[in-house]
């Protein structure tokens, strides 16, 4: 079945193929090479691959922390509603983030549904601040480790936790020499995923957390505004994100 | 080491499996039966896995289940052995590491089990595999390796659930005489649960034959293969078993037709009569000749079995038929073939049922 | 495998589900139901409205015109650097938009390295112009219609089209009666996920194209700009964008 | 309707196929071979779709194929029907529109042709499904319509691929009752390739052995089933085949040992013994009695064929035989088993290599 194209494919086809080369070739070709070092050690964008080294780690932490046992919860348990729950999961994939950022400053902005009684009790507020760009993160990329995690699970079935039972181990044992080791290479995988995802949010953030440098503006913020200041900033932090998704696939 | 003994029952929905099982210290007892028989509820409420609704079983003089009493021991307390169908090794542990889980487990030091694994390794033969991963084991490899883990945890009693099952026929043969040597490095009582009646001829020193949750014969393999007791049995064993009355040397089959019946034993009541596919010859015409019996059917199946192709016939009585390929180029057989049937009555094997 | 989970599993992946599920909760308590028409028929708002259906229809209609053909080149020809192409289908997949927009700024800007020459012999520039906004969300959308229709041609695999020919089917015969009808499902899968993605299109849209009202403000970009002007009218937008995800998974 | 005939010469790499072909008009020919013989090969050039490297085929009395001559038609316009493996069907259409397929491609209107193929739908008995699409059909459903599809389009010659492969066992024991039927609505030749020898023996008028691109035996399906030539016709039917020179009444073989022959016909030279495995008896001591053939031997596989299991024996000559499961248990037959083989002259069939 594999035939030379004739030309109604070859044309359209490699117009799509330069289409999609074009910007990439564009982005390498038109990087300020001799300065690059001198533009990544900027004080800004030292500031912006700080703070998005630093709320990526921790949006991946928290994902893990309460994602871990989500997935556990859609793969091995009879939870009612299991359906609706993996619905909610997947809807952060499909949702715009800019929609994800609107929906959590109405849950956990200062008059959100859940953020004006915090507010009021603690005296705590998320928008605006650097709790919030890991919060707009979390939302967006947690459903890449739920997902891959519960895949994992699933895969596991617990039959290899019954045979550890058979050859006399403990559940302790059982948790700490078979289930753990088995789920890691997922869990490593899921979380690259999910810090990749949340280096490059957007949208969510700059909706939830706004754009301050030092405080809310990461990477693609930083990227964004350097486009009216300094574009070259703007195309060497963008060669630092593309580097990174490179690296996931 | 002494015997698995009691009578476990559980019921799982409209399922009850209620089965007396006694199997003495190096006795190995096959548990044959179709699939939905309970095979595996047994060997896992053994195990302990399932837990029984009702009976009582004892291991040696440890009473194990027993729910009346609320009796429960768990089953990683139990020390039994079970060798799964799919193997189960643990895939980020080494052949050597799978070995050794069992007395990790007991609180053996890591150096030690290792020790005492690599003992068992070289007992089973599986030096060269020694330091690699499951995932790079052959099937039958890596049922090797299961048996072994099974065997290093030093268990009272050993199960194995279809063993042979997923492996091809080639490997099967082999793992198949590999068992056979080393089942006898199971001292206590041996399980082995299968559907395949070679497994249970050539491996077990019994046969239980489990159908719909109970035993419906047990007995010496030679005795299982020569006079089954259910149509279950005999399909497997691929003989013709046809149930009738037998008074004054002939038997009225309770299907439709009669058989004369050679035996000299006096036959009277029920019997069950057993006949080799191969031991009825198919006829274009009427035969003429010594066979006794002697009748008319048409052909209803016809399916290659091996060097012979399995015919089934529909008459009084309706029997399966082996016959040549060539037999079946010259009567040129297939569906609606009409055909006559003829077998010896000294061919017949004729039992109580 | 299938037990009753213990509690910490459960009050993580209770937090877990409550994070997710609140700013959903929030987008829909905090409508304002009663002038939902009233905002959605304001004249910020149906110009977004207008504008996002007219692009993601157009870029549908453009990644579906050269996404086919690459589709088919990728499943069915044994050209050179398949490998390599199917990557470079899966780059945008995985590049922060924003990036994605840099990168488009750097080919086809003013003085991208295909803009200059571009607008140097035929004066027609893309950034901030509406087909500028087509131009992010193709770039955005279109490996979504590639992947899929790829994934149906592989799965055709040529074996109905053979039994079409012994049949006595003529070339076009066999393309009208067998091959369009096979992949005419995938096609529209495909072309569904492509509209949703360039509905919800944000980063790439804002770097390459901007964000003027009629313009190249789609709904992301007027559910971002409400914010500052008229929350009501980003809620609103924000639903009808939730609603258009929902539909799609 | 007239003939397919030629020489069909197919180079791929460093397989080479070449096979006289000659089937008449109103005959069914099976080719018969393993994996990787050509079968498919020789089926695709047949039909057009791979063309021939070399060779002349013609069909009737065109010419559809000759390198040489530089003589190709396409396989569109050969209307040549062909019935795939895996069905083929069109997903997308009804049962009755798969069979309107040809006569639409042939320009037929769409009413007409619905008209016509509602005809087919009738004479195969596929009414119930006339309305139904592919995915609800089971495999031999599917199988039936699309030997319909392709005998509506009115073909002049039939080739089917394989057509009972996909099919569970009891499936394809009624479609080949159906097909047995049915080919003698094909008024051309048909050429039916297969790897099963009863779809050979029951379908086919005459059989052709294909092996390694070359034919290595033909006739009818009697004689191949009696009388293999080759080593893998032989493992096919599950007959022992023992090649060796013929002086006095004694053959010696050629991988070691001696054979009494009994046949009156005074054979010499080379000869080959064909020896069916329920023709030689096991025996745990030396036996004696009338079977003039007496030797030793080693158990080297043991596997169940239906009722009855096949022992593989080491010895001069190596030989498969089949006996009882009681046989397996009485002798408790495992690899390694050392035992006595006993059979008959009269049971050996002896035929000129």
């Amino acid at each position: 079945s594999a035939t030379a194209p004739p030309w109604p494919v070859l044309v359209p086809a490699g117009l799509a193929i330069l289409f999609l080369a074009l910007p990439l070739l564009g982005l390498l070709v038109r990087a300020p090479w001799s300065r690059f070092w001198e533009v990544l050690t900027s004080p800004t964008s030292l500031a912006a691959l700080r703070l998005s080294l630093v709320t990526g780690l921790a949006s991946t932490v928290v994902a893990v922390l309460l994602g871990v046992p989500l997935a556990w919860l859609l793969a091995r348990s009879t939870v009612p509603g299991r359906r609706f729950l993996r619905a909610l999961v997947t809807v952060p994939l499909v949702l715009p983030p800019v929609v994800g950022g609107i929906a959590l400053l109405l849950a956990f902005g200062r008059r959100g549904i859940v953020g004006q009684p915090l507010e009021a009790l603690t005296g705590i507020t998320l928008p605006f601040t650097t709790p919030g760009v890991v919060v707009a993160q979390v939302f967006v990329a947690m459903p890449f480790l739920v997902i891959t995690v519960e895949g994992a699970l699933r895969g596991l079935d617990g039959k290899l936790e019954e045979a550890a039972v058979t050859l006399g181990a403990s559940r302790v044992e059982v948790f700490r020499r078979v289930t753990v080791p088995l789920v890691a290479p997922s869990l490593v995988a899921g979380a690259v995923l999910t810090f990749a995802r949340a280096l490059g949010e957007f949208g969510a953030t700059i909706t939830f957390a706004g754009n301050l440098e030092g405080v809310t503006q990461t990477l693609p913020l930083a990227v964004y505004t350097g486009l009216e200041g300094d574009p070259s900033e703007a195309v060497v932090l963008s060669l630092v994100l593309l580097a990174v998704s490179v690296l996931v696939l | 080491m002494s015997g698995l003994s009691g009578q476990v029952v559980v019921e799982q929905g409209a399922f009850r499996l209620d089965v007396e099982i006694e199997v003495a210290a190096g006795e190995v007892v096959a548990v044959l039966g179709p699939n939905g028989a309970g095979k595996s509820t047994l060997l896992r409420a053994v195990a302990g896995l399932t837990p029984m609704t009702g009976g009582r079983l004892s291991l040696g003089t440890v009473v194990v289940d027993h729910p009346a009493a609320d009796v429960l021991v768990a089953p990683g307390e139990r020390r039994i052995g079970l060798v799964f169908q799919d193997y189960r090794l643990f895939p980020h542990l080494s052949v050597l590491d799978n070995l050794a889980f069992g007395l990790r487990s007991s609180g053996v030091s890591k150096a030690e089990s290792r020790r005492r694994a690599g003992v068992w390794v070289t007992r089973l033969g599986l030096d060269d595999l020694a330091h690699r991963k499951p995932a790079t084991l052959s099937g039958g490899q890596a049922q090797r390796v299961a048996l072994g883990r099974a065997l290093a945890a030093d268990p009272v009693a050993m199960l194995l659930d279809e063993p042979l099952a997923a492996l091809d026929a080639g490997t099967r043969l082999d793992v198949r005489s590999w068992l056979r040597e080393h089942l006898t490095d199971v001292g206590g009582p041996t399980l082995l649960v299968t559907h395949d009646p070679l497994d249970a001829l050539v491996l077990a020193d019994r046969i239980v034959v489990l159908e719909g949750g109970s035993v419906t014969q047990q007995g010496e393999p030679w005795e299982v293969a020569r006079r089954p007791a259910t149509r279950y049995v005999a399909r497997l064993l691929g003989i013709n078993l046809l149930p009738g009355t037998a008074a004054g040397g002939e038997v009225a089959l309770d299907g439709g037709g009669a058989l004369h019946v050679a035996d000299d034993a006096d036959h009277h009541g029920h019997v069950l009569v057993a006949v080799r596919p191969s031991a009825i010859s198919l006829h274009a015409a009427e035969p003429e000749g010594s066979a006794r019996n002697v009748w008319r059917g048409v052909v209803d199946g016809v399916e290659p079995i091996g060097d012979r192709v399995r015919v089934t016939v529909s008459g009084a009585p309706t029997v399966i038929v082996d016959v040549t390929p060539g037999a079946v180029a010259d009567l040129r057989l297939t569906r609606g073939t009409e055909l006559w049937l003829s077998a010896k009555a000294t061919e017949l094997d004729v039992y109580p049922a």
